[in-house]
């Protein structure tokens, strides 16, 4: 068994209205430090499993994620495996 | 006699608001049942309350709904005995899938504690039956996250099958953009489950049961609760 | 390290180093050295200011614990105590605002249940720079957000405090904090180690290497290096912390428990000494034992870390095991890691091995203590009276004022913070002073922060004075009496003569006032060196002040109810335009006199104004303070669900309008009395000798201003409600 | 002038407490989906810019992830431009 690091972003579906996100975008339209045409924000999750092998932690995270750090209703996710 | 049951979880905060309305103000027996009982035999409604359980990490009611009590609140749904849940109990509700959709962070971003006026759509339900038809309630918030989303269709189910039981409106009971206080589509601010007997808003009848608190708008949706209970048991 | 780095990096000079050694008899090791640096730091040992605080008044008769502890407690009668404090974050909120405000709450609200007590009610004291600066934006959005996470999370209401906008805030933001708690009387739990042999428990969140030298950073001017500061700041678990509660109130609820004290600035260091010191006794504790966040964290760390949610107590030995189990059920780690012992002695131990050993007393009792110079400021010898010009547009100038920040409506930050969960809040934010009911009573507390620092710099005396005045009035203005104070004094440099004679001078109004109203101060706070570059804040004492109403139903609300009734205005009126929130906004300066205060007819007007409120006689009554008579009008037409009644005044004067209007004379509160409680009204001001003047009636649906038989302002309430309400979340969106 | 996506990381610096993911790590414990070691939250944020090229895109992007999306005192910033 090793510890094995994973990344876990989480994000809004698309069709799903961001508030946080659009208040940053209009508040970086006062700003002007740049044109930001959208902004969307998510979660990101670093995770630290004990696992035998990649494959295993792929797994495991990918139920937490899916069970736990996401809800379905709102929101996908991306799992990302630290080699 | 019903029997109450309002169900702790840590960092609940307004267990003590519904149990001291319904047991002191409307003399009806209510116990705090802490989340890591396993059932709810004896009771003949429940209540998941207000509050910040597992400080609303993650998201609003994501932690609490594994909690062992979540199962005998299930079987209570299905049971067809009420269960209402009051704003963090309306998210853990919606978070384990007995109430459809889910509460986005507040148009403004922040917190919102405040009255406003709520219309009841549907006076059959266990917190409207009591209701006459057209009044308004004056009825405060408190929350971060209340803005209701689900996706078009869950929408449109649940508007044509009369599941939406409270909404948003103005001082005139008139749905207008400046008096939904958190951006809720279809200024949704509660909804039931399709057999009617689960309910969750996010407004907070425990904190204007009497005139003193602001308005005692509050205490009618509790007698409905009480009255519906006793017909059914 | 040469002694001089180390000394300053300590913040201890070379006399204090030399007191160090004359008491242990040797020179201390590093870890000693950290001890003593944050012990004997301003913020922990008081040294500047200890010889002024003496003076004020801290007994009566309902005192069962006054300053020296973690909080005040009065007697509320029913078996009831009320346990509050106030307590300052300036420093962490200006660097980090979102944490450094929340942790601030989170703070005082251990500091209150430490002793036993559920709290009820929170409020807060804030100032910052004009919004017209981004960064002052930034600070305030940051620091109600900060307040409102923690608070709300840990169900508790908060029911008021203040906002003051001003330029010397522009550096020095100021969060004051503030917490009261209810306990049964006979059950307040102290902070004093008792029974050698007992055990002793580190309870709540792992230690991490968290805002170490955060107590010596509260007691040092900022400069630039205040960057390289920064890793100390905190991030808040209220989460954690309202588990705490629910379990350091259950184990309370047992005889298992002998002392507890949270660890807040100076952490683990000034729990035990504390505990150890007014126990008289010792205290042996093991570092290997307490839990660690982060892996090879050295003694010295350990010590000195300010990591939140922590608490230390000690049980009575054999009772170890019901301790464990309750924390247990919170789902919180109880360690074991050490014992009272009969020595005096803080001993620390790492893997048995001793890492320092000093006696208790020394740290916590036998600190220095300054008699630091004063001197009366140049700048008060500059204090001009200046003809002012009056505004050709009376409407106008009304409007402009009901738009200053610092007088506009505070909803878009009370309306952020929970201030109905628990259910008992029965005057909301935006009245006089927050109420609440007290469940299993008849009665109900009153409580309210105040505070003026423009005031206080043109006249320190005064502005001492003054605080407490018009927090005694607010009170008076619910209907409730003052049983209790509590006050945060925040100050620039104390190494400054002039600051020190400020502070010197505030205090002796402060001390005057509370004995002339009967208010003992239980508790409080000293935030000093709030300075930047040099720059420091007007002297801003802020005082907080609890009071009862013994019949719950009769308190009074601040706005107009009812068609038709009599306006009067409670005390006379002078031309007192020095100071004032007018002269700032209009006139754009801040000299002059402040307005005078006269204590006895302070007084009489607040018994007086709690005999009509008992007798049921008047429909409102709000306090007349910023922004003087015209500012009190107005805010009489709202109420707080968005109601609004307007009213027909007629003033006079012999003197300018704007005087009349926006004079800010002290003792003075704006009632509305229904008809038919007229007469008895009249005979009871008689009774009190407290002068009122009829100045109109309630109705309608504008409000009109006429001086001297003029119409000087005509204006739909709705309007004026509109300008008033949004004006600082316009500020906030520019 | 075009498009361009970017994807900004927001963490909490390594010694700074993370309460959120501790709890979320202890309510994992009690879950038993495998074995967690550790969890640390942070926040995503996904931006589309108008730039003329990836490094300009990168040099507004990062300017706002200093400036906006992340407190220095407490956080940390990575920065990825999608091509
Ligand atoms: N920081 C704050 N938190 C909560 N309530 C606040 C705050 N600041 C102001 N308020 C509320 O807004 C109202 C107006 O405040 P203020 O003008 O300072 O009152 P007063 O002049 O009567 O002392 C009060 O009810 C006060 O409690
Ligand atoms: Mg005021």
């Amino acid at each position: 068994m090793t510890l094995i690091k994973a990344n876990v972003v989480v994000q809004l579906k698309s069709a799903v209205h961001d508030p946080q996100g659009e208040t940053i975008r209009h508040a970086l339209e006062q700003l002007e430090l740049g044109q930001v045409e959208s902004v969307r924000q998510g979660k990101f999750f670093e995770l630290t499993v004990e696992a035998s092998s990649k494959e295993e932690a792929e797994k495991i995270v990918r139920e937490i994620a899916l069970r736990v750090l996401s809800n379905p209703v709102l929101e996908v996710f991306q799992v990302e495996i630290e080699s | 006699m019903p029997r109450f049951a309002v169900c702790v979880f840590p960092g609940s905060n307004c267990e003590e608001d519904v149990q001291y309305a319904l047991q002191n103000v409307l003399g009806e027996p209510t116990d705090l049942v802490w989340h890591k009982d396993t059932s709810l035999e004896g009771y003949d409604a429940a209540i998941l309350p207000g509050g910040f359980a597992h400080g609303d990490y993650l998201r609003p009611g994501a932690v609490a709904r594994f909690s062992p009590i979540m199962t005998a609140i299930q079987k209570m749904a299905d049971e067809g005995k009420p269960v209402i849940g009051i704003c963090n109990g309306f998210q853990m509700l919606q978070e384990a899938g007995l109430l459809p959709g889910a509460m986005l962070r507040n148009q403004t971003l922040t917190y919102i504690c405040r009255y406003l006026h709520l219309r009841p759509e549907q006076l059959d339900s266990p917190l409207t039956s009591g209701l006459s038809e057209g009044e308004l309630l004056r009825i405060p918030i408190g929350h971060a996250d209340g803005n209701f989303y689900a996706d078009d269709e869950t929408l449109e189910t649940l508007e044509r099958n009369d599941r939406v039981v409270f909404r948003y409106v103005n001082a005139q009971g008139a749905r207008e953009d400046t008096a939904n206080p958190n951006g809720a589509a279809n200024a949704i601010a509660g909804v039931r489950n399709e057999r009617g007997n689960v309910l969750g808003l996010m407004p907070h009848p425990d904190r204007c049961y009497q005139e003193e608190l602001g308005t005692a708008d509050g205490r009618k949706l509790f007698e409905s609760l009480i009255a519906w209970t006793k017909e059914r048991t | 390290m040469r002694l001089e780095e180390s000394l300053a990096a300590h913040n201890l000079t070379r006399e204090e180093y030399d007191a160090i050694v004359g008491k242990l008899g040797r020179e201390p090791n590093e870890n000693e050295l950290g001890l003593f640096s944050v012990m004997w730091s301003e913020h922990c040992s008081y040294k500047s200011s200890r010889v002024h605080l003496k003076r004020l008044p801290t007994r009566g008769p309902r005192v069962l614990q006054g300053p020296g502890e973690n909080a005040g407690v009065v007697d509320i009668g029913h078996g009831l105590a009320a346990v509050f404090k106030v307590e300052s974050h300036n420093h962490p909120s200006f660097i980090e605002p979102f944490q450094g405000a929340a942790t601030g709450v989170g703070g005082i609200i251990r500091d209150i249940f430490t002793m036993g007590a559920r709290p009820v009610a929170l409020m807060n004291s804030l100032r910052f720079g004009p919004l017209t600066v981004p960064k002052n934006r930034r600070l305030l959005s940051g620091c109600v957000a900060g307040i409102a996470s923690y608070g709300n999370s840990m169900g508790i209401p908060t029911l008021g405090g203040e906002v003051v906008f001003e330029d010397c805030y522009n550096l020095n933001p100021l969060v004051n904090a503030f917490c009261l708690g209810l306990a049964s009387k006979d059950r307040i739990f102290l902070a004093k180690a008792e029974g050698e042999g007992n055990p002793v428990f580190y309870v709540g969140a792992k230690t991490g290497k968290d805002g170490i030298h955060g107590a010596t950073m509260a007691s040092a001017e900022f400069d630039e290096a205040a960057e390289e500061k920064r890793p100390t700041v905190q991030v808040g678990d209220p989460f954690l912390e309202k588990l705490l509660l629910e379990a350091c109130l259950e184990l309370m609820a047992t005889d298992a428990l002998v002392a507890i004290q949270d660890m807040g600035a100076a952490g683990l260091t000034c729990s035990t000494a504390e505990m150890g010191a007014r126990g008289g006794l010792g205290i042996e504790i093991e570092l290997n034992r307490v839990p660690q966040r982060e892996a090879g964290m050295t003694p010295y760390e350990i010590l000195l870390s300010e990591s939140q949610e922590r608490m230390l107590l000690v049980a009575k030995a054999g009772r170890e095991a019901e301790v464990e189990a309750i924390f247990k059920k919170w789902d919180l780690d109880a360690a074991a890691i050490g014992k009272v012992t009969g020595d005096g002695l803080l001993r620390v131990l790492a893997a048995g091995k001793t890492v320092a050993e000093v006696p208790n007393r020394a740290l916590v009792d036998e600190g220095p203590v300054y008699e630091r110079p004063m001197k009366r400021p140049a700048y008060l010898d500059a204090v001009a009276a200046v003809e002012l010009p009056e505004p050709t547009d009376l409407e106008e100038t009304f409007v402009r004022m009901l738009a200053s920040h610092t007088i506009a409506s505070k909803h878009w930050i009370f309306e952020q913070y929970d201030h109905m969960v628990q259910s008992n809040t029965i005057v909301m934010p935006g009245g006089d002073a927050g109420v609440i009911r007290v469940k299993g009573t008849p009665m109900a507390l009153a409580m309210c922060l105040d505070g003026n620092g423009r005031y206080t710099y043109l006249d320190p005396y005064l502005g001492g004075a003054t605080a407490v005045a018009e927090a005694c009035r607010n009170i008076a203005a619910v209907g409730a009496t003052p049983v209790g104070a509590t006050n945060c004094l925040n100050f620039g440099n104390p190494e400054k003569p002039e600051i020190m004679w400020q502070f010197a001078r505030a205090v002796d109004g402060i001390r005057d006032a509370c004995e002339r109203f009967d208010v003992p101060i239980t508790g409080g706070n000293v935030s000093f060196y709030n300075e930047t570059e040099g720059k420091g804040i007007y002297p801003t004492p802020v005082v907080g002040v609890v009071g009862i109403l013994e019949d719950a139903t009769k308190r009074v609300r601040h706005y107009f109810r009812t068609d038709g009734d009599i306006v009067y205005l409670m005390g006379n009126t002078d031309e007192e335009l020095g100071a004032s929130e007018y002269l700032k906004l209009v006139h754009g300066r801040n000299d002059g006199s402040p307005p005078r205060l006269d204590l006895d007819t302070e007084a009489a007007l607040q018994s007086f104004t709690r005999e009509v409120a008992s007798r049921g006689l008047m429909h409102s009554a709000h306090d007349l303070s910023d922004g003087g008579l015209g500012v009190a009008i107005a805010e009489s037409l709202f109420g707080p669900l968005g109601e609004t009644m307007g009213a027909s005044i007629a003033l006079e004067t012999p003197r300018r309008a704007d005087g009349v209007l926006f004079s800010e004379t002290q003792s003075r509160i704006l009632t509305s009395v229904p008809s038919a409680s007229a007469d008895a009204f009249l005979a009871l001001a008689e009774e009190h000798g407290v002068p009122v003047k009829r100045i109109g009636v309630t109705g309608g649906d504008t409000l009109e201003i006429r001086v001297n038989g003029t119409s000087a302002i005509s204006k739909n309430v709705d309007d004026l409600r509109e300008v008033w309400w949004n004006a600082i979340e316009k500020g906030l969106l520019r």
